[in-house]
């Protein structure tokens, strides 16, 4: 097998390793670089449980290569809390139950910040179409677009 | 009812104890855990809904280089000939046993005949490949009508229908049929003044659990192993894995790992026997996980089902008779909900005359597993259509209707017993009290209620409590958190101690680490785990005040325990300091040594729950589709010890039993294929597809229980499905029986009214 | 003595017998006697889920019963 | 062929060299835009060995130009950046709420217009509202370059006119006549997610008058792949896109429609449903229209 080499940026931090032709992103994470907080639903870009930011766009790992990811920065769930603890997108998230078996939240998590990236205030339904591509079965949503909405309105600071 | 009680943490909304490691990504599902020297281990699955193995070659497979091991039926023993499967899934372990690896025929598409393991998933592809099964291909029946018509071909030549009033010597695809029945049908429905009929449809859905089935087995050479899964059950997967394999329970130890949903079809086992036996032939551990078309080909969807309903009343909307027929889908081996469809069909109601018949059937699907309540969505949803076509007829409010008819405490349940304290009524007047029951729809939208209920269970279950050198308290207890479990056992354990939540973990313990619990499902986990975590609590609270006693040197009836402290009683020893936990624990190793207590229980008393559910949507008359414009979920959960994880189920179940309502489904073709098993064509609901779920939490508390859950799970599926059909029936006026309604459906009955 | 009230399911391994009053202290004992009495129901009515004056037992075996009881057996219920 | 290689040329000859390369030696080489298709393809149905073609580093695949008289994008642009243009987006409006229709906001990340076209579903969104508003596919191979229309590009099921050797390398689209307008509309069962049960683009121009003078419509997912149709057009031009012109138009799109019974939809379905789409977005392109001639643009 003819394994290329990568080198890439993952959450600020220079990884490289070597990936199969075919291997996905959410493969190389996973198995090869152990980082399994990037959860696989589906493999088929339908649930969103892996998603991760690639340059910042928002995207699917299970439909990027890992041989296309060379020189890019990739956030992962792993790099969304800093030193000084909790993003606030995962404080929000706990504070209002928006989880229940918590296998969508991370995909959720990185779908909300990339929201919050573009679109500060969101209204409800700019968050429910943009989070539309991370499948939750536990929660009916409610609670996590409730989470979302206070995140934005604590970021846009007192009125 | 029930005098107001203050508790201080009983109903509140703190923060899970795991949640952190949630929401970062440290959680370790069934998935995430790798193992040195691990292979990994895939399934071989038929091609055909229905065939005879008649010779599989393994030689091919077996050589290619990177292939550690290859099973077949032959390297399994013989299914066991007797048991069932404990509590939740239903149906024979020899059955089981034929799902997890299929002997002499396989009866659906994706049924397991053969498995690998190899140094990567690559490999283990190519030697499926390079197995050689010769099929007799046989025609698969596919529905209930062709499965249960004269002259079906047979699933298996074995099965004789249980329960006919004459034993049978015919074989038949029918597996079981039950009654049940009360007073005289026929008066009854003399005595109406209006009857209704109708006769529902809904096809097999699945529980949609975001997480794939997935586990590692690392067996030894002594045949000792250790198994990590995803799990709703580990000591219930252990036991089967233990029967199926013919193994010492002793020589197997099942660690549950986070889990990533179930509703009932992480109850069931498919992969652990693969991966202990793969693993024992290989000597390495063995990583296993489904794909998603995996699971939806081979794991246990709910039954699809057929229903006939007939409703007589009185024109003051007294019920005066009921008829049920019904049909389950039990998929490929016997082991359905009917029975619980049966039992559930006329639950809420106070009927003198009734009769239900059900038929559980066999077919060349896969076996049916749990899905959350099973068995009562279906003919609920048949029951509360007719009573929303009856109180059309009638002219009447449909919850004056259903709350006229109630059943209370008192009132005989359709399957015999009298109900204990349960809340219908009060959930009933809840919803005609909502302003979300009275407020105006926009133009042409329509507005449905239904009822929903489930029974809730006891079962067994462990609870140990720890008090740590500081005061701080571990629980540990043994079912898996699928949905913030743990934070509802600090809850309670906080409460009873008088301790700070904050002060109290709760862990979940593996099979060797702590005691037997049956699953979490059947919404028993905060009833019955619940209660032994109280009970242990309450050991711990009599034995703090011992330790006071024998710290102050005065008698234990003297202490008492009040807000997390040991006081002397008023009145005599005044100048006693009061004495923390962390004051006892401090001062353990002095009065006894570590404070540990443990209860275990069999919970009786479970709770019944009911629901009422409003729905609001609008139909697009020209393509048929439906927007949901709002939704309203009442429950009586007895008491919510996690408010916003009760709210959380309301609403999840809620979700669910609008994707099935509206366009969820199994589409096979005719060669018995499942033609959506991904999440593109199997819709279930997204983000946008849905409101805000509004939920409204009736409390009428469980006497049985000692902070008065009922559990709270189950029931919030039930009553979706018919809200949905009745507001579609609201909005353009035609009563659509089946589901899902999906578009075409819609606009097909649209046209067909002329519309 | 306790009422004891079969379902229309198990009529066939009672002899058809729906309703009967069976002289029992606690359901051990109820089960002992009706599977004297029905020698084929043993199996059947040991794996039903019993009521026991409204309270619904999935394991029942040691529960007391007075004088005036009412014991259902019904199907058992899985859960999700 | 024995193994999967993945290959990232930069530039067009390059490109050009390492397909030309691969279909001269028969082997099979792919080329990668986004990827949302293919790598899914390589989960499931077709796990065949390949090389993958990454055509992303070539400046051409990525380049958008809005000339004055001619708009080219990219073949390896993502949705998600031609709908952060804000010009684009208010020029072809329907062309781009057909991309932005195209999966999640995951997918709208990596998903091209070049590869909804090269995939050549029946039911890709883009593909009828390219056809609308009549873009031309430039192609490059070993023997140069050459262009053709959208409706002639895509053959039949999943197949393209591309030969051995040849990429898709942008799209180039006239650029809207004053008091013109597009749009797209499609029908899913869901809000999202969904592959289209049916679609419709349209675009219209309209006179000084506000008479329809030019108009073209194009269905999808009711036929093996999205036609152009011509009737509907002639239904629209010379009205006001009234009611009755928008009936007429419809009643020849389900005319047109030559669908299929699956599990997305039954036959009547679809035939229904994409003549209401035909109403629904050709006055949606009327009003844009309107507005448009009320500003003067």
């Amino acid at each position: 097998m003819n394994k290329i080499q990568v080198i890439t940026s993952i959450n600020h931090e220079e990884v490289e390793f070597l990936c199969e032709p075919q291997e996905t992103l959410l493969d190389v994470l996973r198995e090869t670089l152990g980082r399994t907080g990037t959860k696989e639903g589906c493999a088929t870009g339908d649930c969103g449980a892996c998603s991760v930011l690639v340059d910042d766009r928002l995207v699917c790992s299970c439909l990027v290569l890992a041989a296309e990811t060379g020189g890019r920065e990739i956030t992962t769930i792993e790099g969304i809390a800093t030193e000084e603890g909790l993003h606030p997108i995962q404080q929000k998230f706990l504070d209002h139950a928006a989880l229940q078996c918590g296998i969508c939240t991370p995909g959720l998590i990185i779908a909300t910040k990339s929201l919050l990236d573009r679109h500060p205030d969101p209204d409800e339904t700019t968050i429910r179409y943009w989070l539309a591509g991370n499948l939750c079965r536990c929660t009916g949503y409610d609670k996590i677009v409730r989470a979302v909405q206070d995140v934005a309105r604590d970021l846009a600071g007192p009125a | 009812m029930s005098e107001s009680i203050d508790y201080k943490l009983v109903g509140t909304s703190p923060v899970r104890p795991d949640g952190v490691d949630k929401v970062t990504g440290r959680a370790q599902y069934g998935a995430d855990l790798n193992l040195p020297n691990q292979i990994h281990g895939k399934v071989l699955r038929s091609p055909y809904a229905h065939a005879r193995i008649k010779r599989i070659d393994t030689s091919r497979a077996m050589a290619m280089p990177g292939v550690y091991a290859v099973i077949t039926g032959e390297d399994f023993p013989p299914p066991p000939e007797h048991g069932d499967v404990g509590g939740e899934a239903g149906g024979s372990i020899g059955d089981l046993a034929r799902v997890i690896m299929a002997r002499d025929k396989a009866l659906y598409h994706g049924h397991a005949v053969a498995a690998v393991a190899a140094r990567s998933l690559r490999i283990a592809d190519e030697a499926l490949a390079a197995i050689e099964v010769e099929y007799e291909v046989l025609e698969p029946v596919l529905d209930l009508d062709a499965a249960m018509a004269p002259g079906a071909p047979l699933l298996d030549e074995n099965c004789f229908t249980k329960n006919l009033p004459e034993k049978t010597d015919k074989p038949s695809n029918i597996a079981e049929v039950m009654v049940l029945s009360r007073g005289d049908v026929d008066q009854g429905f003399e005595q109406a003044d209006v009857i209704v009929e109708g006769e529902y449809r809904i096809p097999m859905a699945h529980q949609g659990y975001i997480e794939p089935h997935a586990c590692i087995a690392n067996t030894n050479e002594a045949g000792q192993s250790t198994v990590w899964c995803c799990t709703q059950a580990h000591f219930d997967f252990r036991a089967i894995t233990a029967k199926v394999l013919n193994m010492n329970v002793a020589d197997l130890k099942f660690i549950a790992s986070e889990i990533g949903g179930g509703f009932g079809g992480k109850t069931v086992v498919y992969l652990e026997p693969l991966a202990v036996l793969l693993s024992l032939k290989a000597r390495r551990p063995v990583k296993m996980k489904m794909t998603r078309e995996e699971v939806f080909r081979a794991t246990g969807p709910t039954s699809g089902t057929h229903c006939k309903i007939k409703v007589g009343a009185k024109k003051d909307g007294t019920l005066t008779a009921a008829t049920a027929w019904m049909a389950y889908e039990a998929g490929a081996y016997a082991g359905s909900p009917m029975g619980a469809g049966a039992m559930t069909v006329f639950v809420p109601y106070d009927l003198e005359n009734f009769k239900v018949e059900g038929y559980e059937v066999l077919l060349n699907k896969p076996k049916v597993g749990a899905y959350r309540a099973p068995g009562a969505p279906q003919s609920m949803h048949a029951m509360e259509s007719a009573m929303d076509d009856l109180a059309r007829e009638l002219n009447m409010d449909p919850l004056d209707l259903r709350l006229k008819n109630a059943a209370e405490e008192g009132t005989r349940a359709p399957y015999g017993p009298k109900f204990p304290v349960i809340g219908l009524k009060e959930c009933l007047r809840a919803a005609k009290a909502h302003p979300n029951y009275t407020r105006a729809l926009p133009e042409g939208a329509g507005r449905g209620v239904a009822v929903g209920f489930w029974f809730n269970f006891g079962l067994q279950s462990s609870a140990e409590v720890h008090i740590n050198e500081n005061g701080t308290v571990t629980v540990v207890e043994g079912n898996p958190d699928i949905g913030g479990s743990r934070a509802s056992m600090c809850i309670m354990a906080a409460e009873t101690l008088g301790v700070p939540y904050e002060s109290v973990r709760t862990l979940i313990g593996d099979t060797e680490s702590t005691g037997f619990s049956n699953s979490t499902g059947g919404s028993r986990t905060t009833f019955a785990t619940g209660m032994a975590v109280v009970r242990a609590c309450e050991d711990i609270i009599a034995q703090c005040r011992a330790r006071a006693a024998v710290t102050w040197g005065i008698d234990e009836d003297q202490v008492l325990w009040v807000d997390g402290q040991a006081i002397p009683a008023s009145g005599v020893n005044d100048e006693l300091k009061p004495l923390s936990l962390a004051d006892i624990a401090e001062n353990a190793a002095k009065t006894g040594g570590p404070l540990l207590s443990r209860a275990s229980l069999t919970a009786k008393g479970a709770g019944p729950s009911f629901s009422v559910n409003i729905a609001d949507l609008q139909v697009d008359r020209e393509t048929g589709k439906i927007d949901v414009l709002a939704f309203t979920a009442i429950q009586d959960a007895g008491r919510a010890i996690h408010k916003a994880y009760v709210e959380g189920q309301l609403q999840g179940g809620a979700a669910q039993g609008l994707g099935w309502a509206l366009n969820e489904e199994y589409i096979y073709n005719a060669d018995g294929i499942m033609e959506n098993a991904g999440f593109l064509d199997y819709r279930m609901p997204v983000a946008s597809d849905l409101p805000m779920i509004d939920t409204h939490i009736v409390e009428v508390p469980n006497p049985r229980h000692p902070y008065g859950v009922r559990g709270v799970g189950e029931t919030p599926i039930v009553a979706p499905l018919a809200a949905t059909a009745n507001a579609v029936r609201d909005a353009i006026g035609i009563r659509i029986h089946d589901l899902p309604l999906s578009p075409p459906r819609v606009l097909a009955a649209l046209d067909a009214a002329g519309d | 003595m306790a009422h004891v009230v079969f379902p229309g399911h198990l009529l066939a391994v009672t002899d058809g017998e729906a309703e009967l009053d069976v002289p029992a202290c606690n359901v051990r004992e109820l089960l002992a006697a009706l599977e004297q009495r029905f020698p084929d129901a043993g199996d059947e009515l040991r794996k039903s889920t019993i009521a026991i004056d409204g309270l619904i037992c999935q394991d029942a075996f040691l529960e007391t019963l007075r004088p005036d009881s009412e014991v259902f057996f019904m199907p058992r219920i899985a859960g999700g | 062929m024995e193994a999967f290689a993945y290959v990232a040329p930069s530039s067009i000859d390059e490109a050009v060299a390492e397909l030309a390369k691969h279909a001269k030696k028969g082997h099979r080489a792919q080329v990668l835009a986004g990827g949302t298709d293919l790598l899914v393809q390589l989960r499931g149905a077709d796990i065949e060995p390949r090389i993958l073609v990454d055509i992303k580093k070539v400046a051409e695949t990525n380049r958008l130009h809005l000339g004055k008289n001619e708009i080219f994008i990219g073949a390896a642009i993502p949705s998600a950046v031609l709908n952060e243009n804000t010009e684009l987006v208010e020029l072809l409006p329907g062309l781009l709420e057909a991309a932005d229709l195209i999966g999640s906001t995951q997918i709208q990340g990596r998903a091209t217009l070049g590869g909804n076209l090269c995939n050549a579903s029946p039911a890709g969104d883009t593909i009828p509202a390219m056809i609308a508003v009549g873009v031309s596919c430039v192609i490059i191979g070993g023997k140069g370059q050459r262009e053709m229309p959208v409706e002639k590009f895509v053959l039949g099921v999943g197949r393209n006119a591309l030969k051995a050797g040849e990429f898709l390398v942008g799209l180039k689209i006239p650029r809207p006549k004053s008091r013109s307008a597009d749009a797209y509309m499609r029908f899913i069962p869901r809000t999202e997610m969904d592959i289209a049960v049916a679609g419709c683009g349209v675009s219209v121009t309209l006179d000084a008058k506000g008479l329809c003078k030019e108009a073209r419509v194009a269905i999808g997912a009711v036929a093996p792949t999205a036609i152009l149709v011509p009737a509907a057009a002639r239904a629209l031009i010379g009205t006001t896109l009234d009611d009755a012109a928008l009936a007429a138009a419809a009643a020849a799109c389900s005319d047109a429609a030559s669908p299929i019974t699956d599990k997305r939809g039954t036959i009547d379905f679809r035939r229904k449903v994409v003549g209401v789409l035909c109403r629904r977005a050709t006055a949606i392109a009327r009003d844009r229209a309107l507005a448009r001639k009320a500003l003067g643009v």
